[in-house]
């Protein structure tokens, strides 16, 4: 039987390889922020595999400190990704709309000076 | 003065912090700290100049408990050269922007880069090299973002998971670490490190990481259309600063920690993406059509150089050919520091003044812009080598050791990427004197040409001719390491 | 006999755990995805109380499965269709699986060295022999705010720069529909009780399993909650004092480390005397701090009138943030 | 004897976690499932809180699985509850 250890630590391996795969796979950001996400977990699942000292033990605490702060890192990025996602899809669909006017509007009035586009 | 490398990192912080309470006065604030700042860093390089490396423990813990920033020869340099071109284009952001509100988006965010590059090149300590490399990937990324069209989205949103997946990698090279070896500092680790299966794995996961973050050849694709869709500031600092600082990193492991663990055939490896590096980034930066997108695969060119180094370094014997081929290493970084930024700034100088930055349309900008197209052209006179230039001296030194170390073949890897970059570089001289009628009247923006003028002339003059200070730095660096 | 027991039960989780994994990787809609997510951080929170890290089992149940859960959640309504469509070539498919099953064993053979290694001690005696000295007797605790003190201030900095490019990208997400009486009920009695939770997870960190992150999210939580009962409820907040609120946590971190750095010669070096009440104080800061950037997070960008400049000159009107 | 009967309580609240599963799985529509979940769920919850409670003496204790019990009471029924008005709402805009 091997040991609760490295049980979890290879568990930890495979939620990496799991998360690795699958960003490597998906284009699309929200599966990808998933996937990374899990291979996060995975992570972190081999260094408190590596702080565990049995039933009775106490625990290596550095590992415990260092996931939560990596916890708490891996949610910023998410809110990160999220907000640059939602920003692409807020210009994509403007862009989407000003098209339509844009094509209603081409015979009356005369087309809008292009904005100077302002680094 | 052992407080000065604190001050270098809180200085920015707290600027950053004041500048979301006070948008009003976030340039002035931004201004004062960055100055500041460097004035601390040059206070460090000048500590470790005259008395050695040192070490700052930070809580008072010591022996791996808490966390040390250490200052030797090669961050205080690596530190000094990205404060002044940090400090540089906050001079040139502080006109750059003219719309309020995306001025006062751009300041909390720039500090914040700011720290994380400070913060990164004084860290001693394994996990805290991983929480900076994620505080400086995130505010890259949020600086690119920070343009507000679909192309810069697209660029950050790859940049980001690509970013992110590159500093999961190390940290699973971390997590093996501590597994076999029970530690996080690096001094303590250099003298525990043995070649065995475990650093091996662990250090090929770190430099996988690090390779994506320093945009190695197969790894590169993210960064094209990163650098050159963000605006002109924040491009110069993640071309110049943000890939070679992931360089660092790499070095900074591998001469003190893992050198026992790492092969001669692993550093041929990487030697040879660079070399495909150097040659496919000039072939594309002399296909590019826009001026931003060509510096930015003359970066991915520049960042084969580096690491063409490798090999050699791995191959001289100890002594003072190994130490020459290191500071020509750190000359060559040094010197695509100052000149891209250069170029980047007055990029974007170009940008606004003649509203795009399309090379065949560039007719005409020499008799408008003098010193943006003067500044362009002596950036180009670094990033070729041409003698006055300190990559003259790292190409000559790298050519040298390469016969010294039997390696012949990067000889003509060299020669066909200063032929390549001379040939872009001239590409965009010769359109922008061409004829041609971008802009009637002669324009002088002062306070943006400038500092590129004073980054142009760092990577050019004085790093060509001052540079015989940096080889007893890397002498002392190299016994401080031997001993 | 017990060790047969716990193993089966080890063995359980970790298969229930990656079959969760990959089924939220490969699965063909967003919302499903999101949810199965969601179970999994749930239950890494089980993982990490069986391995004996309460902290962070708490951790991962606010943050990890919570407050991500609910980003995610509200992050989909952005996106036009929820089906995710893999677009890679076979032969990349099978590139992609050969490399991570090579990288698989490879790191298991790794990993097997480095347990066989290590004597298992590492740092955690370095940490027991110095946690009387550290001012507050959680190991955990000690670790995050005094032996490492740097790391969590360079971590706020870290939530610190992803709330402002979320402030800086987008403006505030449109009200959703009037909850049901129903929410608001349970709110009115819900929140009150989760804001005394956190304050005792904030004081209790010192001692037991807690601390500024669980205590700062579950404030978050708190929040996010009010805004889903009463959407209307943020108009009246003083922005300015928000934007004080998200900055207070790492100024007060600093400034602490700088006044250390001039008492005893060592930026973060706490006296002992002291240590406990310093702790105590950068903790509530920076659990007001995480509490308003989660907050802010989940609303999804600028509440109205953030970035007209407040100090008294109106007349910056704000000129319409992306051209 | 206590231990013998907590364990038998932490049973029978699996038993009605199994049932909520197994209800979750067969039955046909979102409106027959959340009544499933929901009920069997809290029942189950009951149970396993009584073996808890008789295998943890001390008054504090108890008091928190209590109010445990209790929370997740409430949040299962509002959950459900506007799980339900969502499926509702949903099944009326699309005949």
């Amino acid at each position: 039987m091997i040991s609760t250890q490295l049980l979890y630590a290879l568990a930890g391996v495979g939620l990496f390889a799991i998360g690795l795969r699958a960003t490597l796979l998906h284009h699309l950001l929200l599966p990808r922020l998933l996937a990374l996400n899990v291979c996060g977990a995975g992570v972190f699942l081999i260094f408190i595999a590596i702080a565990y000292a049995g039933i009775e033990g106490m625990p290596d605490p550095v590992p415990h400190a260092l996931v939560l702060t990596g916890i708490v890192v891996a949610v910023s990025a998410t809110a990160m990704a999220l907000a640059l996602g939602r920003r692409l899809e807020n210009i994509k669909s403007d862009a989407i709309k000003s098209e339509a006017t844009k094509s209603e509007t081409l015979k009356s009035a005369a087309v809008k000076p292009e904005a100077m586009n302002d680094e | 003065m052992s407080n000065a490398i604190i001050w270098v990192i809180m200085i920015p912080l707290l600027g950053s912090l004041i500048s979301i309470i006070w948008s009003r006065y976030a340039s002035l604030i931004a201004i004062i700290s960055n100055l500041v700042a460097l004035v601390a860093s040059t206070a460090v390089l000048m500590r470790v100049y005259q008395s050695g490396p040192f070490l700052h423990e930070l809580g008072g813990w010591h022996a791996g408990l808490g966390i040390s920033l250490r200052a030797d020869a090669l961050s205080s340099i690596l530190l000094v050269m990205s404060m002044t071109v940090i400090s540089a284009a906050t001079f040139y952001a502080s006109a750059y922007f003219t719309d309020a509100a995306k001025r006062a988006r751009f300041w909390p965010l720039w500090l914040m880069l700011t720290v994380a590059l400070n913060a990164l090149l004084l860290s001693g300590d394994l996990f805290n090299l991983y929480v900076t490399l994620e505080l400086l990937g995130l505010s890259a990324v949020a600086l690119t973002a920070l343009s507000d069209n679909r192309a810069a989205l697209q660029a950050a949103i790859r940049y980001l998971s690509i970013g992110l997946l590159g500093s999961l990698v190390f940290l699973a090279g971390v997590a093996l670490v501590y597994a076999g070896y029970g530690t996080l500092d690096l001094a303590t680790l250099a003298s525990l490190v043995q070649a065995n299966p475990l650093s091996q794995v662990a250090f090929g996961l770190m430099t996988a990481g690090l390779l994506i973050k320093s945009a190695l050849f197969p790894l590169h694709f993210w960064l094209p259309s990163a650098h050159a869709s963000a605006p002109a500031p924040v491009s110069a600092a993640l071309s110049a600063l943000v890939v070679k600082v992931a360089v660092y990193i790499l070095l900074r492991l591998w001469v003190d920690v893992f050198d026992l663990v790492l092969t001669l055939s692993s550093t041929m490896l990487l030697g040879i993406l660079g070399a495909i590096a150097v040659i496919w980034g000039s072939w594309q930066a002399l296909q590019a059509q826009r001026l931003k997108l060509m510096a930015a695969y003359s970066t991915v060119a520049q960042i084969g150089y580096l690491f063409i180094f490798l090999p050699l370094i791995a191959a001289l014997p100890e002594g003072a050919l190994q130490d020459a081929a290191f500071t020509a290493l750190l000359l060559m970084a040094l010197t695509h520091g100052f000149a891209k930024s250069a170029f980047f700034l007055s990029a974007g100088v170009i940008q606004q003044y003649c509203g795009h930055d399309r090379i065949a349309e560039l007719g005409g900008t020499a008799r408008a812009l003098p010193l943006t197209i003067f500044v362009i052209s002596l950036s180009g006179v670094a990033l070729i080598g041409l003698p006055p230039s300190g990559s003259f001296l790292g190409k000559w030194y790298l050519i040298s050791s390469s016969f010294q170390a039997g390696q012949w073949w990067w000889i003509p890897v060299v020669l066909v990427g200063s032929v390549l970059a001379t040939a872009y570089v001239f590409r965009i001289l010769g359109h922008a004197f061409g004829p041609g009628e971008s802009i009637g009247r002669v324009l002088n923006r002062g306070r943006e040409e400038i500092p590129a003028l004073i980054l142009a002339l760092f990577a050019t003059l004085i790093l060509g001719f001052g540079s015989a200070e940096l080889w007893d730095l890397v002498a002392q660096h190299a016994e401080a390491a031997g001993n | 006999m017990i060790e047969i027991l716990w193993f089966m039960v080890d063995v359980m989780l970790v298969l229930l755990l990656l079959a969760l994994a990959w089924t939220t990787c490969s699965s063909r809609d967003v919302m499903r995805a999101v949810t199965l997510f969601i179970a999994m951080g749930l239950l890494l929170a089980i993982i990490w109380a069986r391995l004996k890290a309460p902290d962070l089992a708490l951790a991962e149940a606010i943050i990890g499965a919570g407050i991500s859960g609910a980003l995610l959640l509200s992050a989909i309504r952005d996106y036009p269709s929820t089906a995710i469509a893999v677009d890679r070539s076979p032969l990349m498919h099978s590139i992609i699986n050969t490399f991570t099953m090579a990288l698989t064993i490879v790191m298991s053979w790794a990993a097997w060295h480095g347990l066989n290694m290590s004597d298992g001690v590492r740092l955690s005696e370095q940490v027991a022999s110095q946690l009387a000295v550290s001012g507050v007797s959680n190991p955990v605790t000690a670790v995050l705010l005094n032996f490492r003190a740097y790391d969590t201030l360079l971590e706020l900095a870290v939530v610190l720069t992803a709330v402002l490019t979320v402030l800086i990208l987008n403006d505030k997400r449109a009200d959703s529909t009037a909850p049901g009486p129903l929410l608001q009920g349970m709110t009115r009695w819900l929140v009150p009780l989760l804001v005394v939770t956190s304050g005792y997870l904030l004081w209790v960190g010192a001692h037991a399993p807690g601390g500024a992150f669980q205590a700062g999210a579950m404030l978050a939580a708190a929040m996010i909650l009010l805004q889903l009962a009463y959407p209307s409820i943020h108009q009246g907040f003083n922005l300015y004092l928000l934007k004080i609120l998200l900055v207070i946590g790492i100024f007060i971190f600093v400034l602490t480390g700088l006044w250390m750095m001039s008492v005893n010669d060592d930026f973060l070096a706490f006296s002992p005397a002291h240590a406990g009440t310093l702790i105590l104080v950068i903790e509530t800061a920076a659990t007001i701090s995480i509490a308003a950037a989660l907050t802010l997070a989940y609303i999804g960008g600028r509440p109205t009138g953030w970035e007209a400049d407040n100090h008294g000159n109106r007349a910056m009107t704000e000129k319409g943030g992306a051209e | 004897m206590i231990d013998s009967l907590a364990v038998l309580a932490v049973f029978f609240g699996l038993f009605f976690f199994l049932s909520g599963s197994i209800g979750l799985l067969r039955l046909p529509d979102v409106f027959s499932r959340l009544h499933a979940l929901a009920k069997a769920d809290n029942i189950g919850l009951a149970f396993v809180a009584l073996g808890v409670i008789l295998l943890e003496p001390g008054l504090l204790n108890d008091i928190k699985v209590v109010i445990i019990w209790l929370l997740v009471m409430a949040a299962s029924a509002v959950s459900s509850h506007l799980v339900a008005r969502r499926a509702l709402r949903k099944e009326r805009d699309d005949d």
